[in-house]
């Protein structure tokens, strides 16, 4: 049986995956993207340990963390839209006009 | 058996993962990712969530994705002109804590320091008898409800508000 | 575990040799049906009755120019027909054709089925994608988002024949339709979920992409939509994916509102077949009949009819359930 | 909504009589009376929706009712339930006095930020039935986030108040400032969220369930923290809150956010998500996480430093006044975590003084703010204020005060509040914290009275319109000096009030 530490590390990995891609990229999309793949990180490790634990909270929870996900998801890419609408980018440090 | 499964989902993930991040292309990153969502799907069948993995690949592949590819396509998103990975000082930070706090986990969780909390009274046989979807069910509407509700709430939050912001008049 | 391995295979090849042959002879079926309808002849020439047509129009499309358009992204490009046509096989994998005819039975079938339909969508934005053209372009666009909106009232007009079933194997939701009322209804889910069944109907013939709700191939604005830049089998595969699709959609209808392969007398896999053409010809009969939705028209139906009838199919079902049950 | 919620609940209350095989999970009974707050919230929320569809534009007024109304049912409920035993609603949520002093606090800002927003809501051709259901949905979430007995309960109330604030954020949608502040907010928001919830995850894996109560069962055990999950889990979660907190190394979301926000929103943002970050940060450390092993409160100590020391910098340079009063707040942040860093139930009260103290400080400063500023103009310079003096001295006078509490001079309650928080922190022996503070707040009183000297000193803008003092600016300014003075020279109500409220925290 593969044992938990492997969930464990693989979730921590793709989460520092997705913290990278969130600091090293402009694009508000792909940042987006990062985000979710954290989130999707937190899960496969809320998965693991109700395996693990014999327990089914970890599996309900991850439900909740979809949902949440999904609300998001809608209003980050209404946001997106409506940015995009008014300055005709989406990267992230093009938009400036609150620096200083 | 079992083991093979997962090194190959894992692989897949975790390189898909990488993927995501060095692609140039908004497009190209999504495909990475919904390749990764994947592989974590089959992670999930592998722990016996067959549910989860089921409304995972649903909800993020089926829904969530497609949003982000629809408005990929309708911004007409190309690849970015300067290279993906900057060297901006947050970035480099955010980075190499993140690489060591991984590292700390790695060190002592292959270990036996990871230390469980007590066991609840769903393991496998019982979740056979019982159904695994039933059992979840019971835990969501049970236990759970008021979250569950509660999520409705924020979706109803969001809906109303997405239209709110992307609409393109307002009476 | 030999002879299980074995055992499964031996379904899947005899399960895909049927859908792809089915998939072949529905065109040649389409052409016909609606050429009666419309007093026409249909195709004639190819073997009796036109019969060999199928094989004709394949062999022609293989030995056509496979072009690539200029700028088109080519790896998305390719990967887009495959994309769509995989969904729309692998379906059956889940889909009961008789008593212990399944080639798996998944205790979350339904919800299988729904995932792996769901990313037949790709394939369509992706292509609309990669051919760097606008007609494709929007195209894709209009037709992600109408899947994406009728996904929902789909998803939500089958909640009630879960709920009765009480599960989301769809081997146990044909066994729940088992029986009859007052000895001559049959106890399929048609009856108390006739809402379901025709929101089930309208959204999946939404899914497909067919008339009246073919807006994403709409010839007169949008030339051909997303596929306007295919040929030669890229374009034969995206073609199989939409009648696989759509044999795919009236299996489903068939198993969840009409008993699957429940039927008295003759064999079960030939009731499903009856049943599944019964859709079949339905589809054909609308393409052939309702004239196209314009797109705002298409939105609106969707979400502010479709989506809310659904809806309270849902409560009703739930309120009669634990007012009766 | 309100009918899918009634056949939910009957249908869970069906399961749980179904034969349950091995494992039947129950449903615990609804305590209605503990849920008749939240209830009732939601259902204001849901009302104002519904009315908007039925009212439309044309009707602003019953809109406002509805919200104010709904608002001031929730509130009097709460106050009257207040002293009775804690409610424990289906395992997730208490209703202790605790949660109920935060409750009428969140009330109380949202009740004055939609009567800020009023005469602004027409302005800006905002759709006001939207906008005050977003209100009440974020003081729902900070009301689940101030009751929470479960882990996961404070991580869909921070979602429940964060998404509508990342709308509120971005209402309007037309100015550029407006979309990157909901933008920022949204990414950085979304950011903490993952961490936050990894946290909860490990915690999960340690202690078996996120329960609060089993959380805390498993840490007193001194040997748990040995454990890694149980600190990596810790620290995340810290981090998490400290994101939402805006203390200093995560703080840089902050001052973009505010300032591109629409006026009234950041008001509300500045008062009511501090206290619910605060509430739910008390809460956590107070039943689950406390006594901290000494070796966490080091890096709380640096945190509340920096925290209090950038923030009043910063501060110091801002010509913005919005974004002035937008790094202010992170310096009253740093003082708040020094009582949390004191860790005592002296402390603990302290913060609750505080919080309510300086929710009504900030919401009447914003409240000046709005009426001084142009229409349309999103992000008012400092210069905006100049020579109210002579153009509105009662309004002048208004912000001389609350710009006096900001920076704790006496006889305000911001003065009394940090005595509170200061003198918590000496008698737990962080003398060297307290000082750094008292420092800090000497630091902040430059640019707190650089405001006033600019309102009292400079000669008014060419083409200033006159200060437009609608009812709802006008009862909130009058409201807002009541409760500062109140709390400024007989602090005794409140206080006592708050240390009620923490004893029954801390059991």
């Amino acid at each position: 049986m593969v044992p938990l530490w492997a969930y464990l590390f693989l979730s921590a990995f793709l989460f520092a995956v997705g913290v990278v891609g969130v600091a090293t990229r402009r694009n508000a999309l792909v940042i987006f993207m990062s985000i979710e793949l954290m989130l999707n990180a937190v899960n496969l490790s809320f998965v693991a340990f109700a395996r693990f634990l014999h327990s089914l909270d970890g599996q309900v929870f991850v439900f909740f963390v979809m949902t949440v996900a999904a609300a998001e998801v809608a209003v980050g890419l209404a946001i997106i839209i409506a940015i995009f609408r008014n300055a005709e980018t989406v990267n992230v440090d093009e938009v400036h006009l609150l620096k200083g | 058996m079992e083991w093979a499964l997962f090194l190959i989902f894992a692989l897949v993930a975790a390189v898909a993962a990488a993927g995501m991040v060095l692609q140039r292309s908004p497009i190209y990153s999504a495909l990475c990712l919904i390749l990764a969502l994947f592989a974590q799907g089959g992670l999930y069948v592998l722990l016996h969530a067959e549910l989860i993995a089921a409304v995972h690949i649903f909800v993020y592949a089926g829904a969530i994705m497609v949003l982000f590819l629809f408005v990929i396509m309708l911004l007409d998103l190309r690849p970015e002109s300067h290279p993906p990975v900057q060297f901006n000082r947050v970035g480099v930070l955010a980075g190499f804590v993140l690489a060591g706090a991984l590292l700390v986990e790695l060190a002592l969780g292959v270990g036996p320091r990871i230390i469980l909390g007590p066991r609840g009274p769903y393991d496998l046989e019982t979740l056979r008898m019982v159904g695994n979807t039933q059992a979840v069910g019971r835990v969501l509407f049970g236990e759970y409800l008021i979250p569950f509700e509660l999520t409705s709430v924020i979706l109803l939050a969001a809906m109303v508000g997405a239209m709110v912001l992307a609409k393109r008049r307002l009476e | 575990m030999m002879d299980f391995l074995v055992a499964t295979v031996l379904k899947i090849a005899l399960v895909m040799g049927l859908v792809l042959l089915a998939v072949a002879y529905l065109t040649w079926l389409e052409r016909k049906v609606i050429g009666d309808i419309q007093v026409r002849y249909g195709p004639s020439r190819v073997g009796r009755f036109g019969l060999l047509q199928p094989i004709a129009d394949g062999i022609k499309l293989m030995f056509k120019e496979d072009i690539v358009p200029a700028n088109a992204d080519r790896l998305i490009f390719c990967l887009a027909p495959a994309i769509s046509i995989i969904p729309a096989l692998i379906v059956f994998a889940v889909i009961p054709f008789g008593p212990s005819f399944v080639i798996t039975d998944v205790n979350v079938g339904l919800l299988y089925v729904f995932a792996v339909t769901s990313l037949g969508v790709y394939g369509i934005v992706l292509a609309g994608w990669a051919s760097n053209s606008k007609y494709a372009l929007l195209g894709g666009l209009r037709s992600s988002a109408q899947m994406v909106s009728y996904e929902l009232s789909l998803g939500l007009s089958v909640v009630g024949v879960v709920m009765m079933a009480g599960s989301l194997s769809l081997v146990d939701i044909v066994e729940a339709q088992k029986g009859s009322w007052y000895g001559i209804l049959p106890r399929w889910n048609v009856i108390p979920q006739f809402l379901g069944f025709v929101i089930f109907l309208v959204s999946s013939n939404a899914e497909l992409n067919r008339a009246p709700f073919d807006l994403p191939e709409a010839e007169t604005e949008l030339v051909a939509g997303f596929h306007t830049e295919y040929s030669s089998m890229k374009f034969a595969l995206f073609f199989m994916a939409e009648y696989a699709n759509m044999i795919g959609a009236s299996a489903m209808a068939t198993t969840l509102f009409l008993g699957g392969w429940q039927g008295p007398l003759l064999p079960p896999v030939f009731w499903f077949v009856l049943k599944v053409f019964c859709f079949l010809f339905l589809f054909m009969w609308l393409r052939a009949t309702v004239p196209r939705f314009r797109y705002d028209q298409l939105m609106g139906f969707g979400w502010k009819v479709l989506l809310p009838l659904a809806l309270v199919n849902v409560m009703f079902t739930a309120a009669a359930l634990l007012m009766f049950a | 909504m309100f009918l899918s919620t009634v056949i939910t609940m009957l249908a869970a209350a069906r399961t749980v009589s179904l034969p349950g095989g091995a494992v039947s999970a129950s449903a615990p009974a609804l305590d209605w009376g503990g849920a008749m707050p939240f209830l009732l919230l939601t259902g204001t929320a849901l009302g104002t929706l519904a009315l908007d569809l039925v009212v439309g534009g044309r009707g602003r007024f019953w809109l406002t009712a509805t919200g104010l109304g709904g608002l001031a049912i929730t509130g009097l409920t709460l106050v009257r339930g207040f002293g009775a035993p804690e409610a424990v609603v289906g395992g997730m949520l208490v209703l202790d006095d605790f949660a109920r002093f935060f409750h009428v606090v969140f009330l109380c800002i949202a009740a004055l930020t939609i009567l800020v927003a009023v005469e602004y809501v027409e302005q800006m051709g905002i759709p006001p039935g939207e906008f005050y259901a977003m209100i009440l949905f974020a003081v729902l979430g900070m009301m689940v986030m101030a009751s929470a007995a479960d882990l996961i309960m404070v991580f869909l109330g921070l979602e429940a108040l964060s998404i509508p604030l990342y709308i509120l954020a971005g209402f309007l949608r037309r100015q550029v400032g407006s979309n990157e502040s909901a933008l920022k907010y949204l990414l950085l928001g979304a950011f903490a969220s993952a961490f936050l919830l990894y946290g909860i995850a490990l915690l999960y894996g340690a202690a078996g369930s996120t329960r609060l109560a089993s959380v805390a069962a498993h840490l007193g055990d001194r040997g748990a923290w040995d454990n890694p999950l149980v600190y990596l889990g810790v620290g995340l979660l810290l981090v998490g809150l400290a994101f939402k907190v805006a203390a200093v190394p995560f703080h840089m979301w902050l001052p973009d956010v505010y300032e591109g926000a629409p006026t009234p929103i950041t008001a509300f943002m500045i008062a009511g998500t501090k206290a619910a970050a605060f509430a739910t940060l008390l809460r956590a450390l107070g039943t689950a996480l406390l006594p901290l092993p000494p070796e966490w409160t080091a890096p709380l100590w640096v945190l509340a430093l920096l925290t209090m020391g950038l923030g009043n910098i910063a501060a110091l340079t801002q010509q913005s006044i919005k974004r002035m009063l937008a790094y202010s707040s992170i310096g009253h942040a740093g003082y708040l975590l020094v009582a949390v860093v004191a860790g005592t139930s002296r402390g603990y009260s302290g913060i609750l003084f505080y919080l309510v103290v300086y929710a009504f400080m900030n919401l009447g400063a914003f409240a000046v703010i709005i009426a001084v500023a142009a229409p349309g103009e999103e992000r008012p310079a400092l210069s905006s204020v100049a020579g109210l003096a002579s153009r509105h001295p009662a309004l002048a006078f208004c912000m001389a005060i609350f710009m006096f509490s900001l920076a704790g001079i006496p006889p305000t309650g911001g003065f009394v509040g940090k005595l509170y928080i200061f003198s918590a922190a000496m008698e737990a022996n962080y003398v060297g914290l307290a000082l750094i503070a008292v420092l800090c707040s000497v630091i902040a009183v430059f640019f707190y009275l650089r405001v006033v000297m600019v309102m009292y000193m400079e000669e008014p803008r060419e083409g200033m319109p006159s200060p437009a003092l609608s009812p709802g600016i006008l009862f909130t300014l009058v409201l807002a000096m009541a409760v500062i003075l109140q709390t400024g020279i007989l602090p005794g109500t409140v206080w006592e009030v708050a240390v009620r409220a923490v004893e029954r925290l801390l059991g």
